[in-house]
């Protein structure tokens, strides 16, 4: 039976990729955000995980308006990036499990989840930038991913509660894959930003800390927010806070928080960085 | 359409901007392929003809003004292709659309900074 | 309020284009099946529908399987047709009504249902062939249509209660709507036929029999299927029937059938049509 | 991947299809476009070699044979398209794949007609 090991979440801010690409690691500005994967980086080292679902959003890449998905999930092989428009760099593709893609794609489909399946997906920098941060000497890293991609685009999005419920039918679906394989959840974005309207630069320390706490064993509290009161609380684009949601239904019903960080600014977004272990 | 007390400053991105800024987002979803980015640059009227935005929806792209181009119904992350093109960063348009200077701008976001270490803390002292 | 008048259930049968195309309505073969149409058509005139909701597959016309959506639902202003690659003739667009397809996908995405969003969306034969049937002197039709495409191509399909309990959400979302508008419902598809495989031909009367009884007033004995028991009582394509199960889900608790017409063969398939007057 | 009892002479098209028959189907789906059936038409196995169908599937196509073509992962929907290329129709792919000739097939298909009544009087006699 494979087995779900525990989640990395974290922000994927754009920007990350150019301090990544110029290496500015140790510049004063950055220093505190990378310094929050060293530990990142010795849990991964010392769980060695064979999979990495990776759950986020779609940033205007694979997806456009004319056919918008809820929730969709990548069935591919490898997973190539393209250009985004704005100079976020490509990277080389990343290895699929196609397999695990449709054993969980099965599983959710017969627990009432309606996805859309994707045999060809670009991934955009919502997956390549954390995949850099976590195996910053490897790229491609040296796991195989199934890229799971959640409205925050278009309202409606999907409300809090069917996002942890899409979690946690996702890890059922693994807890049932007879396979060996070590998984590990990524999931991205967040915390509060708002990068449009009057209100940009709108950021909120203490919603951001109520996630933080309820995401380790009491994400049924975040359920009682409606979108309207997540846009409110964490900004047009802290939604993104919903894959935060949806990686922790995976892990199951009791995690360890191991470790979290948490820095202000990084562009315009509260950057945070959390490490659960599944118990 | 659903309809919910208003947050100051925010348009969340529902059915009714949808609707109203589809040809507005469709040209900035095309921006993803350099060789768009290069027609809208050479020249940007006709390029926005043959995607069918409308008066004020031109007049929000010429103005460069993100603020206008939420109101024809620009959605965030569509949009920030096309302030690529422009080379505005993210303290760019958020100075633009607050009213701040750049310098400002970044002042107020690390305002914020004071806060890390209760998050930190695990928000206790909240 | 807007008012939720029935259904009318149709297959949607390449070859009807080609016969409506060469004028066949007479012919010995056509009759029976043309035929079947009157009294759908008099029904029609005397409850003068202004929208129609269609609930219908697509045959690999909008979307492929890179995206291959559970449950999506059209918002465009207006709907084209275009080449399906075997001779279909396309007919004029025909218009949408966006608003009450955004207010659908307001509410069943509030209610758990993660549909796909269509702002463009292209409709096939399974919509434009039932179009004809019912308004074979008006084209484009005299109504606004919102086209809801269920995944009957790649499976996992949605459980036959999934697509029942999807219908259902859709009833709620139409009479929770504040307009005046008269809405039909247009099902497509089925009933039992196979076209591939050593089993091609296969008919089952037998199993259509007790579709067209269930579909009247209990909808919910069908859902005690799997569909792999689908597709062994209906054919491959007999899983079309999923589209009449939305349907049927959506006109609410009671109806009453005013019209049946079932006719073995037309090409492949065993052809049906049921009207259902909501009550 | 999920398994069931087999239905016989029925290959319901699910993950293991899906994976295996990408290409074909990906193929069969650009005949949607008529500049495509004609790129085809003029050059098969160039067009095959374009979308990347292994040999298996070039064979199938080649051989004109229906039940090849799905045991290599091929979909009714989109095989439909590659059979108006060649000009078959439902009938004639039935009778392929049933080893029958199109005359017996729609035979077989019309015995089914004896039923008709039985369901228009709501399946009573089943
Ligand atoms: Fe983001
Ligand atoms: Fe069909």
């Amino acid at each position: 039976m494979s087995k779900i090991l525990g989640s990395v979440s974290t922000s994927h801010i754009p920007s990350i990729g150019k301090a990544i690409a110029l290496k500015l690691q140790q510049d004063a500005y950055w220093k505190p955000f990378f310094d929050g994967f060293h530990k990142v980086h010795s849990w991964i080292a010392e769980q060695k995980p064979d999979v990495v679902v990776v759950v986020y959003n779609d940033h205007g890449l694979n997806f456009f308006l004319d056919k918008m998905p809820t929730f969709a999930i990548g069935a591919a092989d490898s997973y190539a990036t393209a250009d985004e428009g704005w100079g976020i760099a490509t990277i080389a593709p990343v290895a699929g499990d196609p397999k695990l893609s449709w054993a969980i794609i099965e599983s959710v489909v017969e627990d009432e989840f309606d996805v859309v399946t994707c045999q060809e997906m670009l991934i955009d920098h919502a997956v390549t930038i954390p995949l850099q941060l976590l195996w910053p000497d490897q790229v491609p890293p040296p796991v195989k991913i199934v890229p799971v991609c959640i409205n925050t685009v278009q309202h409606p999005l999907p409300t809090a509660k069917r996002c942890l419920d899409f979690g946690k039918a996702i890890g059922r679906a693994i807890n049932a894959y007879g396979s060996n394989q070590k998984v590990m959840v990524l999931s991205t974005g967040g915390l509060s930003h708002q990068l449009d309207g009057e209100r940009a630069g709108f950021i909120n320390a203490e919603f951001d800390a109520e996630c933080l706490q309820a995401l380790i064993n009491t994400p049924e509290d975040l359920t009682r927010y409606s979108i309207h009161q997540l846009v409110e609380l964490s900004g047009t684009q802290g939604v993104e806070v919903l894959n935060w949601i949806v990686g922790r239904g995976i892990l199951g019903a009791r995690a360890e928080e191991l470790h979290r960080n948490y820095h202000i600014p990084i562009s315009n977004t509260a950057s945070a960085i959390q490490v659960l272990q599944a118990v | 359409m659903t309809t919910h007390h208003s947050i100051p400053g925010t348009v969340p991105f529902g059915p009714a901007e949808a609707m109203k800024g589809y040809a507005l987002n469709r040209m900035c979803y095309s921006f993803n392929a350099d060789d768009c980015r290069k027609a809208f640059l050479a020249d940007e009227e006709a390029y926005m003809a043959r995607y069918h935005l409308n008066d004020q929806q031109k007049a929000a792209v010429r103005a460069r003004n993100v603020l206008q181009m939420i109101a024809v119904g620009g959605n965030a992350y569509y949009l920030a292709k096309l302030a690529g093109i422009f080379g505005l960063n993210m303290q760019d348009i958020g100075a633009q659309q607050t009213g701040k200077s750049v310098d400002k701008f970044k002042a107020y976001l690390q305002s914020f900074a004071s806060k890390n270490e209760m998050v930190m803390k695990g928000g206790k002292n909240v």
